[in-house]
């Protein structure tokens, strides 16, 4: 039973990582319409941004503001100059496109940097509290408390804002937005800053967990995507708890599912994914929606 | 399209250029080009591979091998509008095939028509549950084949030889037929590539292709024409797979050798990489997103081995830049900036086709223009 | 007074030229009427206006040129438009929707008060409130794309085929609501429709376009009276 | 529609000539192609009186680059060094400068052989690339173009068979010696002990894991409780530490080649406060990049195997080994600053064992390259810890095989003999 709840406080842990990665998409489908996976490679940038003002001696948290102030730039600027040529062409090119920026920027981290693993510090101490004879680390609840909040400011940015609104109408039609005075293309680099910004956020939240290297989210990726695709595309609530299900049902599966094992837990995400769209096209928490790949 | 009927430009285009762009399409259409220019391609396939190099033979037969799997790749996505991340798991299912078969002893004949059929077997189990999704479930779906497939190979060790692989070198040049060994492989490559592509070429030019595009354009449509979109979605993905199944037959020809990193999905995300560089719902896109696939790791490696993600980065958003169409869009591209600059009008459109997804609207004329006012 | 004039206008989408000199102006009142056959270049003179597609010639909207303004900059000047297919936002509610038309403005009581003016014009809508678009009806969206260009509280409004794909008894209690608008709110329009019969339910004067050039201009009387007018507009 | 593809089709077949034309245009003769046929005692392709070219397939970008990116650092800093002496003094006399070319295959089976195809006509021998299947995908090749493929780095066992792979030499110990190493000195402790394995799903935590079990069998002090594996590609192994962790072993033999995951299952079973002894391989035993962000002190003892100094580690900060290396992989190797995977360390001694290869060889050419290749003894490499050597004629062996097992003092390693 200890190792039963053990395991799912883990596999929540586990969940947060793919959450921060899978909030930033999330944001930037609904601010432009588009799934980013170059979202993972911005992050990393902010992170060797806020590990190179560390290393010259600037206060972490200071680092990792100018890390977010950077990530907005950049995704603005990347907006503006790169994407804005596909938004209106072939969905599938524009993936592409943000596929070879990832390549691009994971290529230039490596030169910059080098592909050598370096260690990031924690905005949290590695201590570990123990509730009930199961083991919680302290940089896990924050890693937690930090996604929750980036979620319902979100979910309150989208629901609630004049802003939110906007963003969301800009994805939707853009023609239309723009007839009805909403300056497009300031909106769309703005969505695309924001979702930065929560990727630099996610980038050091996880980077001292997995160490600073220039593919330190490819892995994660995947998992992102699938929570992502899995919570609904348009929901933050429904993409943060299909990460928390994936990571405990991954480890409950992998431990006490006797063919799965630790080998094939990695299907996991994907049989749930299955099931539940076969049931629930729109995703768990998703409004039923027109999907721009 | 609100305009088709009247086309009469204030200024006429330069005469010249005019009469040199009739004057090609007429030559094309003389029969003795049209049959002439195919079988010329045959002849200068069939003696290539005696007058290059080893390297050059090799490169070619690697394009080859992925130029198959990037056409399959096509069947389902670029000309059936599904996207599938799964495609490398075909090629590595079919490469797995091809070496226990080797290893096994089978008969050679018979190792192909198992790497055909039992990745099309397969493909079609997966697109029967699969085919019900559509959109980005689809993409997971399928995306899970080669991440769930490099431990499943693993775990299946007694067939695939685990994480180690299998090697099988079957295809040595037959004695007396004067032949090196490349030149052997090349022509393997060469004869079972060409007869796919030609069959596919076939089958999206017919009533299969056909229906493919309705599908791809608008399932409601094909539903109301009688066209079931998941039955060719379904048959889709089966060709798809069965097409893997044979680049993976290609792979071990001209490699000869598999791993579970065969099929890792970084390359299934290349393969749709090469698909839509080359040009997505094309023949001539395949081969050359088989080119770009092979040629610009070599190319980048040339210039700067430790450099070669920022290049091929670089690479690729600079073609799509130029291109967004993908390669094979090239000449029409190259036509359109030379009518730009002999008509001397300069509406800079962007050359990319109309959003079918923008919005509810139906638009009746090209939005492509949207924000030029600003730009 | 006119409070919208075009000078020989010219479009063209790529190598196709689309409007050939079109010239006309638009009173500050009332409503003008577009008419011409499919392909006309109406719906394109109404997205030049907008700033949509690129132009050359003058566009002057109360004695200031617009041409090459952004469409958001337009709209910021008081021009309001309604596309052809409606332009709603499906994955956005009712309510939402008419938030984005109303998105250029501040103040929070006069939008909530607009908002009930346009469920009282429109009341199919009043129940639709919390629905997304995407769930509504053709005549109930092009009801919210009306709504959702009042929201902006316009000078003008540019309407276009408002009809398109309606049934005959929806487009015409679509054109009823409109003129109302024209008579209660005195917003300036520029109506655009392949339905001749039914433009003139709601416009005071027209302009016909063929192939790109405004060909006859003239009061609605004038032109309903006019015999290739009938034969070819007015099926009859 | 028709014409259109009548369009493309002439691209095709432009496209398909072009092609063709460059290619022919930019291979150079026939023969060189093919090789095999070179006459007794001729050089060597890759070989001149003054230089002799070295190739590398490796990943140098992708999940693989950290490590892929040191092993051309270190051989390509230790030949920097030489050949800004004035090179190296061959068997024959000659003095020549040694060049490095590598090319990066990002751990793709299908690249490397490529690689290998584009760099064989070009270079005397292949060396120092990482990888089984990435250098098991042209071995028969290699064999087939009588090309060397000296002192790679992969324990897998093949290549250190000389009967089936006479010109292939593995550098690194086999995955099996290690695991062995390790369970003869458990094998030897006093005291009855329960063992949990955590390993790699593929062929290098299976040889761990097997060298492990066949040093243990038999013993009677030995029991292993429980037995769990995870993928290379994994973000977290949190669970898998849960699960051996309610073993309560006293033993933890976790074969692992990632550092943030072995960072992180150091940590975790901290936090679950399960505190056993560890074992760790030699190439995720790093004390500045793993041990101490993982809070090692914390357990009793952790137990790796080595055959290289560590850079990072105090003990060995004022070595000169250490000093000269880490200088020459700054200045050249373009590696600034001290790396967190042993490839680096290793491949520099791969420089070292190929210059005592070269000093020995008579003639410019493969064969007496393999000969003097496969003749060194006992020979001690730089950075090398005492006790161990490279020695290449043992059949069935890589090129080192002889290992310390080392435990860890908070700061770096010590050499131990028994398990206490």
């Amino acid at each position: 039973m200890e190792k039963f709840v053990q395991l799912v406080v883990d596999g929540l842990s586990t969940g947060s990582v793919y959450a921060a990665l899978a909030l930033a998409i999330v944001l930037v489908h609904s601010a432009t319409g588009l799934v980013n996976f170059a979202q993972g490679g911005m992050a990393v940038l902010a992170a060797y941004v806020a590990w190179v003002l560390t290393n010259q001696g600037v206060p972490l948290i200071l680092a990792i503001l100018a890390s977010i102030i950077f990530s907005f730039l950049l995704g603005a600027v990347l907006e503006r100059f790169l994407m804005r040529r596909f938004e209106r062409g072939d969905p599938d090119t524009a993936v592409v496109v943000t596929i070879g920026l990832l390549t691009l920027i994971t290529g230039i981290a490596g030169w910059l940097w080098g592909y050598n693993n370096q260690q990031f510090p924690s905005l949290f101490p590695l201590d570990t509290v123990s509730v009930l004879g199961v083991s919680v680390s302290i940089r896990s609840l924050g890693t937690t408390l930090v996604i929750v909040v980036a979620m319902v400011a979100m979910q309150a940015l989208f629901a609630g804002t004049k802003l939110g609104l906007a963003l969301r109408a800009v994805a939707i039609n853009p023609q239309s937005a723009g007839y009805s005075g909403l300056p497009v293309e300031r909106l769309l680099m703005v969505g695309w800053g924001l979702a930065a910004v929560l990727g630099a956020v996610a980038g050091a939240l996880v980077a001292p967990q997995l160490t600073l290297t220039p593919g330190m989210l490819d892995s994660a990726l995947v998992y992102a995507l699938a929570a992502v695709i899995l919570g609904g595309l348009t929901s933050p609530v429904g993409v943060v708890v299909a990460a928390w299900l994936i990571g405990v049902l991954e480890n409950l599966a992998a431990v006490y599912v006797g063919f799965i094992g630790f080998d094939l837990k990695v299907a996991v995400p994907f049989i749930l994914i299955f099931v539940v769209l076969i049931v629930r096209p729109q995703g768990l928490f998703g409004r039923k929606t027109v999907v721009r790949v | 399209m609100a305009s088709s009927s009247k086309t009469s430009a204030p200024t006429t285009p330069a005469p010249a250029s005019s009469a040199a762009a009739s004057s090609a399409s007429s030559f094309r259409q003389r029969p003795w080009v049209r049959w002439g220019a195919p079988l010329l391609l045959v002849v200068g396939l069939a003696v290539l591979p005696l007058v290059m190099t080893e390297s050059a033979n090799d490169t070619l037969a690697r394009i080859g091998v992925f130029a198959v799997a990037v056409l399959g790749l096509n069947v389902v996505m670029g000309y059936t509008g599904q996207v599938s991340l799964g495609q490398i798991f075909f090629l590595g299912l079919g490469a797995y095939v091809t070496a226990y078969g080797v290893q096994s002893g089978w008969n050679i004949g018979l190792v192909f028509v198992l790497t055909c059929f039992i990745p099309a077997v397969v493909g079609l189990l997966v697109a029967l549950a699969a085919a019900r999704l559509g959109g980005l479930a689809i993409a997971m779906v399928t995306i899970a084949l080669p991440i769930v497939g490099v431990p499943l190979a693993k775990r299946l060790s007694e067939f695939t030889g685990g994480s180690q692989g299998l090697s099988a070198r079957f295809v040595a040049a037959p004695e007396g037929s004067g032949l090196y060994d490349d030149q052997w492989q090349l022509y393997i490559v060469l004869v079972i590539g060409g007869i796919v592509f030609l069959l596919t070429y076939f089958l999206v030019r017919g009533k299969y292709g056909r229906a493919f595009a309705i599908v791809k354009g608008n399932e409601n449509v094909a539903s109301s024409m009688g066209i079931s979109p998941y039955r060719y979605k379904v048959l889709a993905f089966t060709i798809a797979s069965l097409i893997g199944g044979v680049s993976g037959f290609l792979y071990m020809v001209v490699v000869q050798y598999t791993s579970p990193e065969t099929m890792s999905f970084g390359h299934s995300i290349e393969l749709l990489v090469a698909m839509v560089i080359g040009g997505a719902g094309s023949i001539v896109g395949s081969l050359l997103g088989g080119v770009f696939y092979v040629v610009v790791p070599d190319i980048t490696n040339a210039i700067d081995p430790s450099l070669t993600a920022l290049l091929q980065g670089a690479l690729l958003l600079a073609v799509l830049f130029v291109l967004p169409g993908g390669l094979v869009s090239l000449p029409r591209a190259v036509m359109r900036g030379l009518r730009r600059s002999s008509t001397g009008r300069g509406s800079a459109a962007p050359p990319t086709t109309p959003s079918s997804t923008s919005g509810s609207g139906t638009a009746a004329e090209p939005t492509e223009t949207e924000r030029q006012g600003s730009a | 007074m006119t409070l919208l004039e075009l000078e020989d206008v010219t479009a063209s989408y790529g190598p196709v030229q689309v409007l050939d000199g079109v010239s006309l102006s638009v009173p500050d009142n009332g409503a003008f009427g577009i008419l011409g056959a499919n392909g006309a270049g109406k719906t394109t003179t109404l997205r030049a206006i907008s700033g949509a597609v690129r132009t050359s010639g003058r566009i002057v909207f109360d004695g200031k040129d617009i041409s090459g303004l952004r469409p958001d900059q337009v709209a910021a000047l008081g021009i309001a438009h309604v596309p052809e297919g409606r332009g709603s936002f499906g994955d956005l509610t009712v309510r939402e929707n008419l938030r984005v038309g109303a998105y250029l403005r501040k103040d929070r009581k006069g939008i909530d008060e607009d908002i009930d003016y346009c469920l009282d014009l429109f009341p199919n809508l009043q129940d639709r409130i919390r629905s997304n678009a995407s769930a509504l009806s053709g005549g109930e969206q092009q009801m919210l794309a009306v709504a959702r260009a009042i929201m902006s509280k316009p000078r003008m409004l540019l309407l276009d085929e408002a009809s398109l794909g309606l049934a005959p008894s929806t487009a015409k209690n679509v054109y009823d609501a409109i003129r109302r608008l024209r008579d209660e709110s005195g917003i300036a329009m520029v109506v655009v429709e392949q339905n001749a019969n039914l433009a003139f339910t709601v416009v005071d004067s027209a302009t016909v376009l063929e192939t790109g050039r405004s060909v006859l201009t003239g009061t609605s009387a004038e032109l309903k009276g006019m015999d290739e007018i009938r034969r070819a507009y007015l099926g009859g | 529609m028709n014409r259109h593809f009548g369009s493309r089709q002439a691209v095709g077949i432009a496209a398909v000539s072009a092609l063709a034309l460059t290619l022919t245009a930019c291979g150079g003769g026939r023969d060189s192609g093919r090789s095999g046929d070179a006459a007794e005692g001729a050089p060597s392709p890759g070989i001149t009186d003054d230089s002799v070219t070295l190739g590398i397939t490796t990943p140098l970008s992708g999940a693989t680059a950290g490590p892929g990116t040191c092993t051309v650092a270190g051989v390509t800093a230790y030949f920097g060094m030489k050949n800004a002496e004035g090179g190296v003094e061959f068997g024959d006399g000659q003095t020549r400068t040694v060049e490095i070319e590598a090319l990066d295959d990002t751990y793709d089976p299908q690249q490397a052989a490529a690689n290998y195809d584009s760099l064989k006509d070009d270079v005397f021998a292949m060396t120092a690339g990482l990888g089984t299947p990435t250098n098991r995908a042209w071995r028969e090749a290699a064999i087939a173009d009588e090309v060397p493929q000296a002192l790679i780095m992969t324990g897998d066992p093949l290549f250190s068979d000389t009967e089936e792979s006479p010109w292939q030499l593995g550098f690194v110990p086999i995955y099996q010696n290690e695991g062995e190493a390790f369970g003869e000195l458990l094998a030897s402790s006093s005291e009855e002990h329960r063992v949990a394995i955590l390993s790699q799903n593929d062929d290098f935590g299976a040889g761990y894991v097997e060298g492990f079990k066949s040093a243990v069998e038999g013993a009677d002090n030995i029991e292993i409780v429980e037995e769990l594996t995870y993928e290379a590609t994994d973000t977290s192994v949190d669970a898998q530490i849960t699960q051996l962790a309610a073993s309560d072993a006293d033993v933890f033999f976790n074969a692992m080649s990632v550092t943030p995951l072995v960072i992180s299952a150091l940590q975790q079973a901290q936090q679950l406060n399960w505190l056993p002894n560890w074992f760790l391989p030699s190439n995720t035993s790093s004390p500045g990049a793993i041990l101490q962000p993982g809070g090692a002190d914390a357990f009793p003892g952790i137990y790796s195997v080595s055959f290289s100094k560590a850079p990072q580690s105090p003990a060995f900060a004022e070595d000169e080994d250490v000093q000269t290396y880490l200088s020459a992989l700054a200045e050249y190797g373009n590696y600034p600053d001290p790396p967190a995977f042993p490839h680096c360390q290793w491949s520099w001694m791969v420089g070292a064992t190929l210059e005592q290869a070269f000093m020995e060889m008579e003639e410019p050419t493969r064969d007496s390259f393999m000969e003097a290749l496969r003749s060194i003894e006992d020979f001690q490499a730089p950075l090398m810890l005492e006790g161990t050597a490279v020695t290449t004629s043992e059949d069935g062996q890589p090129a080192v095989s002889t290992l310390n097992v080392q435990k860890y003092n908070g700061t770096g390693y010590d050499t131990v003999e028994s398990f206490e």
